[in-house]
């Protein structure tokens, strides 16, 4: 996958999947689908709406409903994308996704597959308060039987989402980020895959780890510019996807480095950052040469107040801080 | 309009009605057996008769959901009883392996995907199944089964909101199992905890056509379940049943007890032996006594050719029973494995 | 029944719809000012003669619960413009002390005690509230304002159920946003995104009393409103309201829009000013020019006794205004504080 | 608080804390109230409401409907006990607990308090399957605003009741397992309260320290007898409450004994055990002498069939090798 020069918002290249994977597989239907919510990069996705007409079903307000639609039109053949908005929005749908989706086909002794795709804008987005704030991503990690993808970069959200469209048959989370939208990047002109399950290192580095998942990615990598100029050499690595979960690579950077800080954009506790780092300390306990730090939100609600806000928000300086503390 | 059921197809759902009685009074014997029948579980004794007309009606390529009482639906449906008592044991031979339980059986090629406990959780699921089969251009539709109580939940209410808007191919059978004998046929029954006169009304607002059936009557529920399901197989949305049946007195009690005595079908000619606690309701609510008597009324059976029908679904379920206990529990390891399906 | 309101009340309530009007307009040019007014935010606009008219009803102890459109309500309330702003805007001296922005606002001491913006979401917590006032055994009620998307939602429903059942002293205030002018009286409006004929058929299928009223006459609303919230005060249960609304242009791009031009009072005599993307809605819909052409027309008030109304109004935003972007954001490392109440 | 010879079982000393609350405070209400579910132990809970009446309201089948009146009322001033029954009923009122109960006091700025505690009976509890078998306070510890109590024994369930029902100011989950409610053990007879956030040092020991929650607790009592025959003298902390979480008292007995294993029965990922092993890591690095290691659900639906089940359930026996893995 050679990008060949062209460069693309996140936005544009995650619709430019869309529109080849509607016309790739007529099993695709899409729920919803305003992707990009309140976000100006709505307009990339209005195309695929005149388009593809008869793929978009235009629901009313009932999240729980359209998931369980979702997941009952998957068993029964078709391959929905359920767009469920903000990421808060989500525990409406808990019963469907968590109570039928994640459990039909474990449960159905592998009759069942159920090849839904649930997509939610996420996170911090900036004035979004304690209701259009929530990334409920570590929720969902706890919940066995469901995939989940964290697409960081815009060549990184056609390759992933091609793979969940197409190929995938278990229920997948898409947890996009409201600030990921507008990011920039190469991406390659055709199609191509990403397999879920296959970290990517995607800045190499010999003084610490910096274990990063979806818009930390980006913040990881501004950290990593900071930390070079004090003499860190910061290896960023992307799990792209948590389950499933590729722990060794993680766990070769970790083993080379000697040092780790694991960030996610969810609170702290029994949150992702906080996961990733006991599955290090349990694996590669010896190879530490200090105790691992974690990148998190505090365990409060998010404020809306711009000042406050930012200050909840794990920003590239807050892994700049954890890893001069792990390499101290 | 639907044409009135003849004499053979009421006897041959007697007979299987028959067959889940007898399938839910074993289990009922089998709690006895310590540590054999483990968990909690329902039976579908007494309302026999709605599954029996709806599924009737359904072709192979119909999906089916149902609810935790969802025994007597499967049976219905034509799954193999043994599947179903194996797995309702935790058996390598049940219909899920042994994984699922008597709360989650399923039977794909019978369109049974997934079979959710959750109160008022299948009718999305169905909802979806009846998009998919639309979009396909078939004449498919999905049938759900779900209790009063699932009205409650605002996941039914999106889910028939969601119908009507789509007008999917959804046949929706609500069996409302709280409701005294006579009222059975007549309308405005309130619930204890639902707020409508009577639960038809909530389809009715959405403007879903909806019909309140005596679940006991199998010409009843045909009836009523013929023309919904041709307009919805004719693309003309969903339908909703409200199927009205007198609770068994063994289904009030937190684990189903069997009331007396086991099931006689000649109860259906020698009344004065029914148990007194269950007399009342062998009277004038058990659908399998009732249709056996209109039978015997009508000259369309007799009272021996009915014996040899229950006969056969003793032992059936006798066979069955026999398979499943003599079934191996699935491996303990085995639990960690499948819990994804491999990529396309 | 309640008495027709005469025009000392009407002119009042047009000057609280004023208020509304001019608060809501000017924060649309705030959001001109860059960095000023962070995040989506939703206004009243088109609306207010229904808050002004059921707020008028309420009796300080009761409880008020609103949605993401919730500025209209707050003010109808009574609450200090200049703490709205303040919190829109983030700030220290806001309602909730910037935590909460344009979403979240809350006023304790006048009911409203938390505001989701949740769609539907608001419906249960104010059936919580009528339970704890009921069980007090006050008259007071609890009234909860939500647009026509809430009964999408199975929360909504659930509610309404429970309310129904447990006869609680709630007035529901449905603001359907949707109707095109001439259907705002009259029955069977239709929505896309339901399938009811019209929305109150919902609570009338669970037997709450519903009825439906142009939500651009605060006379119609308060007819409406009245004998409801009287039954609830009496312990007769909840009651539900469809308040016909006709969307203001400027609420129909993702985000508020001022369409043409300032809304200014004068175009209800000097129609021909208006722009012409408002003059077909100014002519049938704005509740303001509405009324201010009832009252002229009626000989109630003078033009230039409306414009002393509009004129005030004016004069407490831009106070208002004033007073938040002086008032300072609260600190940062206080984002990290009060999470718990301290225990009792 | 002394025992004085009593014996009661969990359910007995939960309905005793449950009955002199009701009788203390008139704005107890309770919104169901099965409390003990299909449990023989529902025999215990049935005269609270013959005693009384009016206090209890039998809810529809909607806990998305009662956990959000739950929540208003308690906004409104009452004290409501929410009975959500089953664990997996939860997730069908996420919406209200996550989206609205848990933000008010944070988003309100203070000036609205929410004492409102929900019940679930959760856990796995004996062919339960996937849907009867949750138990979801990992995914509550990720939610800011909420606090979690995790009685482990009688005794305890009686004081943290208390405490919950008549202190406390903010949401509340009680996360009672299905499997506690016939455990034995002393119960002082007056009133008493265990104020939140102070966990206990259940059994005293020198070598190893097992932080256990709930249900975890009679299995790492057991544990510990098992060890104690091998010369592995365990510490059993049981921390009580989650939120807010007394670490000091956790930090200090893995400081003293120099190794670890956390245990709770949820799921692997992002769960319970995972997140106070990063806390331990975090904190007490230097002292520990072996890498940490935790007891949890592997990341499967809970499977119907007894060996399936038993397989994925931790038990004393899994504590048991985890212990001696970090003493090896
Ligand atoms: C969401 C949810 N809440 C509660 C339960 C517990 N539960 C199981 S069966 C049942 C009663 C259901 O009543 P109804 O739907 O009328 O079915 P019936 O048992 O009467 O056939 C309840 C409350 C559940 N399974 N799911
Ligand atoms: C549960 C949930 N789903 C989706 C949204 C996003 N959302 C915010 S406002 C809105 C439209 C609501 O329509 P309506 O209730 O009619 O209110 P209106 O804006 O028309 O006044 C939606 C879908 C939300 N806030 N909550
Ligand atoms: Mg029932
Ligand atoms: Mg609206």
């Amino acid at each position: 996958m050679e990008a060949g020069g062209r460069e693309l918002t996140f936005a544009e290249a995650m619709a430019e999947a869309l529109r080849a994977c509607l016309a790739a597989d007529e099993r695709l239907v899409v729920i919803g689908g305003g992707f990009a919510g309140l976000t100006p990069a709505a307009r990339y996705f209005a195309p695929l709406l005149a388009e593809f007409p008869d793929r978009f079903l235009a629901p009313p307000i009932a999240e729980l409903g359209i998931a369980g639609i979702g997941a009952g039109a998957a068993m029964a053949g078709l391959r929905p994308i359920v767009d469920l908005g903000t990421g808060s929005f989500a525990f409406e749908a808990f019963p469907a996704i968590v109570n039928e989706a994640a459990i039909a086909y474990y449960t159905s002794n592998g009759q069942t597959a159920v090849p839904v795709l649930y997509h939610l804008h996420s996170g911090i987005r900036g004035a979004g308060a304690a209701q259009h704030s929530h990334a409920p991503h570590a929720l969902f990690w706890q919940t066995p039987g469901l995939q989940i993808m964290l697409p960081s970069a815009p060549a990184e959200v056609k390759g992933l989402l091609r793979w969940a469209l197409l190929r995938s048959r278990n229920p997948t989370i898409f947890v996009n980020h409201y600030r990921l939208f507008a990011e920039r990047g190469p991406v390659p002109e055709g199609d191509y895959e990403i397999p879920f399950g296959q970290a990517r290192v995607v800045r190499p580095g010999r003084d610490v780890t910096l274990i990063a998942c979806g818009v930390m990615v980006p913040r990881a990598l501004a950290a990593a510019e900071t930390l070079a100029g004090e003499g860190i050499d910061a290896e960023v690595v992307d799990p792209r996807t948590l389950v499933p979960l590729d722990l060794d690579t993680l766990l070769a950077s970790v083993r080379k480095t000697g040092r780790v800080v694991t960030a996610d954009e969810t609170p702290r506790s029994c949150g992702v950052a906080g996961e990733l780092l006991a599955r290090v300390c349990e694996a590669v306990w010896d190879a530490l040469k200090a105790p691992p730090r974690r990148v998190a939100i505090p365990d409060v609600s998010i404020p809306f107040a711009a000042s406050q806000e930012e200050y909840v928000t794990p920003t590239a300086a807050r892994l700049v801080e954890a890893a001069r503390a792990v390499c101290r | 309009m639907a044409e009135a059921l003849g004499a053979d197809v009421l006897r041959d759902l007697l007979a299987q009605m028959l067959l889940i009685r007898r399938f839910e009074e074993r289990l009922i014997h089998l709690r006895e057996d310590a540590g054999l029948l483990r968990g909690h579980y329902h039976v579908y004794i007494g309302q026999e008769a709605t599954a029996v007309a709806v599924c009737r009606r359904l072709v192979p390529a119909d999906y089916l959901f149902t609810t935790h009482r969802n025994h007597g639906h499967l049976l219905a449906r034509g799954v193999d009883p043994a599947a179903l008592l194996a797995e309702i044991l935790g058996r390598a031979t049940g219909c899920n392996g042994g994984r699922g339980g008597t709360l989650h059986p399923v039977a794909p090629a019978l369109g049974v995907l997934h079979t959710s406990a959750i109160v008022g959780g299948a009718l999305p699921l169905a909802a979806g199944a009846a998009l998919a089969a639309r979009r396909r251009g078939t004449d498919t539709v999905a049938v759900v089964f779900f209790g009063d109580g699932a009205l409650e939940e605002g996941a039914a209410y999106e889910a028939l909101n969601l119908a009507a808007l789509w007008r999917l191919p959804l046949l929706l059978v609500c069996e409302n199992n709280s409701v005294p004998p006579a009222l059975r046929r007549a309308g405005q029954y309130p619930s204890s905890t639902h707020a409508a006169r009577e639960l038809a009304d909530v389809p009715r607002a959405l403007q879903i056509p909806a019909v309140v059936v005596d679940g006991a009557d199998p010409r009843a529920v045909d009836a009523a379940v013929a023309p919904l399901l041709a307009r919805a197989r004719a693309g003309e949305g969903p339908g909703f049943v409200e199927a009205r049946n007198s609770r068994w007195p063994g289904s009030y009690p937190l684990w189903p007890t069997l009331v007396g005595a086991d099931f006689e079908l000649a109860w259906a000619w020698e009344p004065e032996r029914v148990p007194a606690a269950l007399a009342e309701w062998s009277a004038s609510s058990d659908p399998i006594l009732l249709l056996a008597r209109d039978l015997l009324a009508a000259g369309a059976a007799t009272r021996a050719e009915l014996l040899a029908l229950d006969g056969a679904a003793r032992a059936a379920i006798a066979a069955a029973e026999r398979a499943a206990r003599a079934a191996p529990e699935p491996p303990a390891e085995q639990a960690l494995a499948g819990v994804f399906a491999s990529p396309e």
